[in-house]
């Protein structure tokens, strides 16, 4: 049985002039528990909270209703009202009857009367209400960026920059993803490498960054502001910190047939490998699939010739535990796989190569040393036909349903490149549309057609056809002029969609973080919160997100690190009470509120319970962690026990409310 | 349809905090007019409402309930009113099945922007409830005024 | 096929596998089967029985038997487990204190069944070929069997056991039984017809609650009818309103998660056809988000716990089904 | 003995609801008997009995025994009845009738049920007797004679009339309205049913079944058998049995707040169920061993301690009948035998 | 007896004492100012808000206050916290009175009395306590015990000090479970308590408190060599409509409404283990 105090505002004229105050103060007196009634011109005036105030004091109350704007306005006032009276801030309740009521109506017996019902609601859920206490709890001042891209690189930069330590976890040897592997980048066409090594070393040389290269997450356990993650450091074979990164045992691994992976398998590395000459860390690693001294124990040339005694052939996988306050997921993306488009010959002919493996096939750095040749004859490719939207807006099931965002542009580049260095090469593209929306974008496009004279065709490429005089036969229809084409072309660029890495959705059930149907993360709001995940703590750099050129990637990168810096900032996490809680003893366990829940805020435990005659019975039962329940109370519909419950909005407050609204 | 001139029905909507609780406040603001027989109240998300609630209504004597929320893919929680959607759409189903008229009970999608569409709806959905007269179907006569 | 199980029963509790049997029961008639435990090879041959009239599900007895040590051998038929996943995908059986046994069921029938058909006064009952025979106090019956079998049975949703430790006997097919023909000719009456009807039937309901502590979906530690703290508990439904509310609530309760295995009606001692009201969420779950049985998977998600962006508005209830 | 030709019942019906109601078996949409409101054009079911028993016409399901309007710290208390309506239950069956005679015993036991007996003073109850007994019928172990039936009157239904004889004075009284449709029979077309009914009755399969071996003796002894842990394994804790049962009168009173005011009902409730017993301080019986226990040993052993041997059950055969599971009175009665016996 | 046994009347609550942190005492007279029923020590009330509940308590007054009724309530419930939550002038309803009472007319007339009680165990016995000491000469001794948590735990503390402790023939000892502060008097369990105190074996005693003490003091008393014919005790938290009808206060073949709630121990030793 509470004791209520109901405070009715006029707002002025804003209220009174359609809602008749003094009735509305005067019926609500009557309702069950209210011992103070009252009306004012301006409760949130100093004068009329210091009502409220003497009010609570005065008469005891243990609950106060607000007749008066809307509470999105004011609750937040009047709840610190309360609280500077003594009394639970959640002890309040709003009835707006201003925005949803005074303004709205012009018949003012209608209004009194719909205010009167509204106090009422109110009143009646105040009768229930309990007082609430945010939760509080730590923050470790110390985060974690998966993946060691452009996206990563960029995020763990701004938060070592503000201060904060930060880990990055990168499951190749080597930070730098795919910019690695880019020759130039548009618009401005200026090497990625030169852009890209710098943000390298300053990761390698930032003392409040750790790199855990050749590594992956392996478990996830917490919350915001207090993950405990597993880092597995896969075994490398090489002492990381014997390792002087002077690649004399990459000259002298005599297993010379490993495909190079970071030439896309173009070429072939030793054994014992270290990517590019720029890698970070700089440090050898051992292909154990390959190697044949830990194969079959017959080599050992490495370790042999190796100064510093860094191959350790023993090496094992180390499991790190770390704790984290913040986490932000950078794992990128990935060109798709081509084996299911049959019809242009990708499996087939060594000429048709994906847009990223011609990246590598201009590179100065790649396997023909920046020349253009034809990887199955080496020589020089007349004609070149480059394919737009591989895999890309495709609902046939092949590909990928969504526009993959770079490859028009990646693509308008490699033909104003190939033209630029071979003029002698024609150069075609055939695509659905040119997509330009960025800044300098549709001039460096219109650059390629008209100063470069890219042959830009609208229109699909129907099959293609190695011939045997080891050109390429691409048939294809121009759109718009509604032909037939068939080109005898030399290579044929096939522009294949991106897709999220695979690790990406293990790592989510991890992170117990949100995907979309892609397997791109989702964000917290997609206008928003774009680059927060709707699981507290967890934040989204990069294509993992969704397709991404350079400079977004870096945009979101910032802003990923700006949250996480905004969030390791503070000492303490004050929740919203207004959260889940779970009644054990009406619980069933059946995970139906955890698959609701967009925050992984629900988790299970066996619990003991001690029943009649000295019996104990162990349930399942669901915990709600309340730091990262957000409140929104999808869980108790899902839960049919009722075992679920939200506090603030509790089943019994909303029906009382109905109950009194339906009065 | 016929027009039962005099009744003033019950009506109760749902409406979640982040958008259509703001949608109705904007309305408000913008002195859009709708009438005084709907009665808000205000859950976190429409994925709160629980059908136990919108029968709840009716026993009481409500003879129209509309729940609101953000529109899909909007929704501050990300996907409440997904859940929100599928339960009310079987609900709904579940009630027309029973013979209780559909025309009682809707779901509209409408953003903190939306306060014309906000007041448009429930001009509409009163008038509908106010055609269809008093709720006979669902009612608990014991909790009928007397 | 019943010597059958009773055999396999007492090796299992010989080499220690299981330490007891659920299973059926004999009674006093020749239909009265009741669920029971048997903990001995002597029990088993005194009152184990398997025929056309064990019907009862026998799954959600394994939530408490499955917590209660030791193993226990439970014969399923095909349509017990899909409750059996259900249940195992809820977490509410123990799956290692459980072992299996898959049995054949051709359809089975009941007392309320034959008394529908006219047939009272049963004194026993045999099959015989294709036919069931009964004995009457007032003499002989004798009808097909199809006809004999229980509405739930005609529209059998499949003879295949979707989880077992072992199987006896053979697998039946699956012959496209009409499962939502009474829902659908329901949907086609107008709206007033429908409320008649349901109204009819759910009077007559005296809310005994078998068809809630019968059903495998109904497992809650504490019903929220049963709560005083839920706000809507009622013991007996003082109104019509909470007769509906009871109904629909407790069938929006097992939606997406009621495997139709009609245990509901054939308890309902006043032969209300609850199923109808599951088979309409299954009917439009089928409809809306795309074919789904539950129980076919012990693991995953449910309907109502899962949503496509894409998914239908709940307008699309005033343009579907049925007529106004 | 009175008659009337068969012909003539929907004048009896009429007559019968003159001045009053007359409820008899009918059946519903389900195909089964349930006593209805008689209107014109209504015939009697041909069922043996109704599903629910004739007992809701004294104890109903669920009534307001009071109202309350509060306000402020004021209480207003309103008694909610009216005077009752006279009212006639026509083709009560042997077993339902002596279920009255059982729930007066609890009901008109002091202080007095003024609710029931209220009920009581207007019901006039007319039996029928029994013909095609079923299997499920075992009523002659309480000794009843189903050919026979109690009540204020009694009814015989053969091929061509339908015979009447009053048993009490509120019977003399209903026959004396029926009059003038009603002539002077002779009583040996109903001697001759009696006979036939007693050859089938003697051919019941539960015709040897007794429970004399029960009774307030044997209280510790059958509250005691280790049976109850088998017997009461399968039970779901539902109320059919409860709610079937002409003699289970069990109830709670619950209050319900209209929005207007308190509702103060009663409505039946069951010793099954698994909150019947719980209260602020714990719950005196935990599991349904003892829940079930308590019904079995209620019927068998406390009524009649309690009420000159008369057991709380009168072989109407419903629970057996209804039970999803199963289980019945007959089946704990024979399990138990021995126990109690040794 | 009520000729309308289920609807209750109307009582007003004219004064509320707070007896411990969780247990106050309201006194209650008809709305005509007069006591709204007689009744035996020992017999019950069913006191209810509408809408709230409706629970079965011990009137804890003595029939020959003729002025008033008394209920001492410990909050423990919906209703409970309700009558907690309430102040003078709120009107109650009740019904009444219920179950057998405490022979005190017959089988305890010129008996030497022991009073066993613990905690708000006390409620059913002040009662009859009063009433002995108000007919003071039908009755031989008289001596209490009486523990509680804590000092401010003992009901009726107040009463206690100033008229029971101050009565001629009248002998209290009482017991807290813990030390402190401002204590001086007995510390340690009721059960041992009254195998200290070793009472003479021809008294009969009244026991009433939580089911762990009446189970180790019952042993203790019949250790002593009190036999359970001499030992009664009130088992009104069984009772639910108070009529007898409902069925959940059957315990074998008594019903605790009408047959009880006072039970002497060798009648409950005849009933199944149910309570």
């Amino acid at each position: 049985m509470q004791r209520i105090g109901v405070f009715v505002c006029w707002c002025g004229s804003n209220i009174a002039a359609t809602v008749d105050v003094e009735a509305v103060a005067e019926a609500l007196s009557h309702e069950p528990g209210v011992v103070f009634s009252a009306n004012y011109q301006y409760m949130c005036s100093e004068a009329g909270q210091n009502l409220i105030k003497d009010a609570i004091r005065d008469h005891q109350l243990t609950g106060v209703v607000i007749c008066s704007c809307s509470p999105r306005m004011h609750e937040q006032t009047f709840r610190k009202t309360a609280a500077a009276a003594g009394l639970n801030p959640y002890m309040v309740e709003i009835a707006n009857i201003r925005e949803q009521c005074s303004w709205i109506h012009k018949d003012k017996a209608a209004g009194t009367e719909k205010a009167i019902i509204l106090g009422r609601a109110a009143v009646a859920k105040v009768h229930l209400n309990a007082p609430l206490v945010a939760g509080e709890s730590p923050v470790t001042k110390r985060a974690l960026v998966i993946g060691g891209g452009i996206a990563g690189i960029q995020t763990a930069l701004d938060i070592a920059d503000a201060g904060f330590e930060v880990d990055i976890v990168e499951k190749e040897p080597t930070i730098g993803g795919k910019m690695t592997q880019l020759d130039k980048t548009f618009p401005t066409l200026d090497c990625a490498a030169c852009i890209l090594t710098p943000k390298m070393v300053d990761c390698a040389q930032d003392e409040r960054i750790h790199i855990y290269a050749y590594s992956e997450v392996e478990k996830v356990e917490g919350f915001v502001g207090n993950f405990t993650v597993t880092i597995k450091k896969k075994a490398r074979f090489v002492d990381e910190t014997k390792c002087t990164g002077c690649g004399l045992c990459t000259e002298k691994c005599p297993q010379k047939k490993v495909p190079n992976l970071f030439n896309l398998g173009l070429d072939t590395r030793r054994a014992i490998y270290i990517p590019f000459a720029q890698a970070v860390p700089k440090v050898a690693t051992i292909d154990a699939d390959y190697c044949n001294m830990l194969k079959n124990g017959k080599c050992g040339v490495c370790a042999k010739v190796c100064t510093a005694g860094a191959i350790d052939y023993k090496q094992t996988d180390q499991h790190i535990e770390e704790k984290y306050g913040a986490i932000v997921v950078a794992t990128g993306y990935n060109p798709i796989k081509l084996d299911s488009f049959e019809e242009y010959a990708y499996a087939q002919s060594p000429d048709v190569v994906t847009s990223l493996e011609f990246e590598r096939l201009t590179n100065a750095a790649g396997p023909t040393g920046g020349t253009l040749l034809r990887p199955s004859d080496g020589k020089h490719p007349h004609t070149i036909v480059f394919v737009q939207c591989v895999g890309s807006r495709d609902t046939s099931g092949c590909g990928k349903p969504y526009c993959s965002k770079i490859c028009c542009m990646y693509t308008a580049k490699h033909a104003m490149l190939t033209r630029d260095k071979y003029p002698d090469t024609e150069v075609y593209v055939f695509y659905i549309d040119v997509r330009t929306p960025g800044k300098n974008f549709d001039e460096f496009y219109r650059r390629a057609v008209e100063e470069y004279g890219v042959h830009y065709i609208k229109g699909m490429v129907g099959k293609v056809a190695p011939q045997a005089d080891g050109t390429l036969m691409v048939q294809a229809s121009d759109l718009i002029s509604n032909e037939q084409l068939h080109i005898s072309a030399d290579m044929v660029v096939l522009a294949a969609a991106i897709e999220p890495d695979k690790s990406a959705r293990p790592l989510a059930t991890m992170l117990t973080a949100s995907m979309d149907t892609n397997d791109f993360f989702t964000e917290a709001h997609p206008k928003l919160r774009p680059v927060e995940s709707p699981t507290a703590g967890i934040f989204l750099s990069g294509a993992c997100q969704g397709p991404k050129d350079i400079p977004e990637t870096v945009a979101q990168a910032g802003a990923a690190a700006s949250k996480v810096i905004g969030l390791l900032s503070k000492n303490k996490l004050t929740g919203n009470p207004c959260v889940a809680r779970s009644d054990e003893m009406l619980c069933n366990g059946c995970s139906s509120c955890e698959k609701v829940c967009p925050y992984g805020a629900i988790s299970y435990e066996d619990k003991e319970f001690r029943m009649p005659n000295r019996t104990v019975a162990i349930r399942r039962v669901a915990k709600v962690n309340p730091a990262v329940c957000q409140g929104c109370g999808a869980c108790t519909v899902a839960c049919p026990s009722g075992a679920m419950d939200l506090l603030g909005f509790s089943n019994r407050q909303i029906m009382a409310e109905v109950d009194a609204i339906c009065k | 349809m016929q027009v039962n001139e005099g009744f003033k029905p019950t009506i109760v909507a749902f409406c979640c905090n982040w958008c259509s609780y703001a949608g109705a406040d904007l309305a408000g603001t913008n002195r859009l007019q709708y009438p005084a027989d709907v009665k808000i109240i205000r859950v976190p998300c429409s994925c709160r409402v629980n059908p136990l609630f919108i029968l709840r209504a009716f026993q009481r004597g409500a003879d129209g309930v509309i729940l609101c929320g953000c529109h899909p893919g909007d929704c501050h929680y990300t996907t409440g009113n997904y859940y929100a959607r599928r339960r009310m759409t079987l609900l709904f189903s579940m009630l027309d099945y029973l013979g209780i008229e559909r025309e009682r009970t809707r779901v509209e999608w409408v953003s903190a922007a939306e306060g014309v569409k906000f007041a448009a709806t429930m001009n509409d959905f009163v008038s509908t409830v106010t055609a269809l007269g008093e709720n006979k179907r669902l009612e608990d006569l014991r909790c009928k005024a007397n | 096929m019943q010597s059958q199980l009773i055999e396999r029963a007492k090796a299992l509790l010989a080499d220690g596998t299981v330490d007891r049997v659920l299973g059926w029961k004999a009674g006093e008639f020749a239909y009265d089967m009741t669920p029971a435990l048997f903990s001995s090879a002597q029990e088993l041959d005194e009152g184990f029985a398997y025929d056309a009239f064990c019907g009862a599900n026998l799954s959600k007895y394994l939530v408490k038997e499955s917590r209660k040590g030791g193993r226990v051998l439970a014969f399923l038929k095909p349509c017990d487990t899909y409750s059996m996943n259900q249940l195992l995908k809820e977490h509410r059986i123990l799956r290692e204190n459980v072992y299996l046994i898959g049995v054949p069921c051709q359809g089975k029938t009941d007392v309320e069944t034959l008394r529908a058909l006219g047939i009272t006064s049963i004194t026993a009952a045999r099959q015989e070929g294709e036919d069931l025979v009964v004995e009457t106090l007032y003499g002989q019956r004798r009808i097909p069997l199809a006809e004999a079998m229980a509405e739930r049975c005609k529209a059998c949703k499949g003879k295949k056991h979707m989880i077992y430790d072992e199987r006896i006997g053979e697998e039946g097919e699956l012959e496209n039984p009409d499962r939502f023909g009474q829902v659908a000719a329901l949907e086609a009456m107008s709206s007033e017809e429908r409320f008649a009807f349901w109204r009819g039937e759910l009077s007559r309901c005296i809310r005994c609650n078998a068809c809630r502590n019968v059903c495998p979906a109904c497992t809650c530690e504490q019903c929220v009818f049963d709560n005083p703290a839920s706000g809507v508990d009622n013991k007996a439904a003082a109104t019509s309103f909470e007769e509906n509310m009871f109904h629909i609530i407790r069938a929006f309760h097992v939606a997406g998660r009621c495997t139709d295995c009609g245990e509901c009606s054939r308890v309902c001692p006043q032969r209300i056809p609850l199923h109808l009201l599951n088979r309409k969420f299954i009917k439009d779950i089928n409809t809306f988000y795309g074919e789904y049985q539950a129980g076919e998977e012990a693991e995953g998600r449910t309907p109502l716990t899962a949503y496509t962006e894409g998914d239908v508005e709940p307008s699309v209830v005033y343009t579907k089904g049925g007529n106004d | 003995m009175k008659k009337l030709p068969l012909s003539q019942m929907p004048a009896l019906y009429a007559a019968m609801a003159q001045g009053g109601a007359l409820y008899l078996p009918v059946d519903n949409a389900a195909g089964d008997a349930q006593f209805t409101r008689w209107q014109e054009g209504m015939e009697l079911s041909r069922a043996l009995n109704t599903v629910r028993s004739a007992k809701d016409f004294f104890f109903p399901q669920t009534e307001n025994l009071v109202s309350f309007r509060m306000q402020g710290k004021t209480i207003e208390i309103i008694d909610p009845r009216t005077e009752g309506e006279d009212f006639v239950l026509f083709g009560v069956r042997a077993c339902d009738a002596r279920s009255f005679t059982i729930l007066d015993k609890v009901f008109l036991a002091d202080p007095v049920d003024s609710y029931y007996k209220s009920r009581r003073e207007h019901g006039t109850v007319v039996t029928l007797a029994c013909t095609r007994p079923e299997e499920t019928c075992f009523c002659q172990s309480f000794g009843i004679d189903p050919a026979d039936p109690e009540g204020d009157a009694a009814c015989w239904l053969t091929e061509d009339a339908l015979y009447i004889t009053a048993r009490t004075a509120k019977g003399e009284a209903l026959l004396a309205r029926l009059d003038g449709l009603l002539e002077d029979a002779d009583p040996a077309p109903v001697e001759a049913q009696k006979a036939q009914t007693a050859a089938i009755l003697a051919k019941l399969p539960l015709a040897q079944f007794t429970t004399r071996s029960f009774g307030g003796d044997v209280l510790m002894k059958a509250f005691d058998s280790p049976k109850w842990a088998s017997l009461s394994e399968a039970c779901l804790g539902c109320g059919t049995c409860t709610f079937v049962c002409p003699t289970c009168q069990c109830y709670d009173i619950r209050d319900f707040d209209t929005g207007h005011g308190i509702q103060r009902y009663r409505c039946w409730d069951s010793c099954m169920y698994s909150d019947f017993t719980k209260m602020a301080h714990g719950n005196p019986r935990t599991s349904q061993l003892e829940r079930f226990r308590q019904r079995f040993m209620h019927k068998l052993v406390y009524f009649p301690a309690n009420n000159d041997g008369e057991y709380g059950c009168v072989g109407c055969g419903r629970c057996l009948a209804k039970c999803p599971i199963s289980m019945n009175i007959v089946k704990v009665a024979k399990a138990l035998e021995g126990d109690v016996h040794e | 007896m009520n000729e309308e046994t289920l609807i209750p009347k109307l009582g007003v609550v004219t004064d509320i004492r707070i007896d411990t942190p969780d247990v106050k005492t309201f006194r209650v007279v008809g709305l005509d100012g007069k006591k709204v029923f007689e009744h035996i020590p020992g017999q019950c009330a069913m006191l209810s808000i509408p809408g709230v509940g409706e629970a079965m308590f011990s009137i804890t007054s003595s029939p020959t206050n003729r002025e008033f009724m008394e209920f001492s309530i410990k909050k423990c419930g919906c209703l409970t916290d309700w009558l907690h939550a309430m102040d003078v002038g709120q009107q109650i309803t009740i019904r009444g009175p219920y179950g057998n009472g405490f022979p005190v007319e017959t089988d305890l007339k010129g008996k030497d009395l022991l009073f066993i009680a613990g905690g708000i165990g006390l409620a059913p016995l002040r009662s009859v306590i009063n009433y002995v000491r108000d007919n003071r000469a039908n009755y031989g001794s008289i001596q209490i015990i009486y523990g509680s948590r804590s000092k401010e735990d003992l009901v009726d503390y107040q009463e206690i000090l100033q008229e029971w402790m101050t009565d001629e023939g009248v002998e209290v000892n009482l017991t807290i479970d813990r030390e402190q502060e401002g204590w001086d008097g007995h510390v340690g369990f009721v059960p041992n308590f009254v195998k200290e105190l070793n009472p003479d074996l021809k008294k009969t005693v009244l026991m009433c408190g939580p089911p762990i003490m009446i189970k180790f003091t019952l042993a203790g008393l019949k250790e002593l060599g009190f036999s359970e014919t001499q030992v009664y005790t009130t088992m009104e938290l069984r009772m639910k409509c108070g009529v007898g009808k409902c069925g959940r206060c059957n315990i074998g073949s008594k019903y605790v409404c009408k047959d009880g709630p006072v039970f002497r121990f060798d009648q409950l030793d005849e009933l199944p283990n149910e309570y």
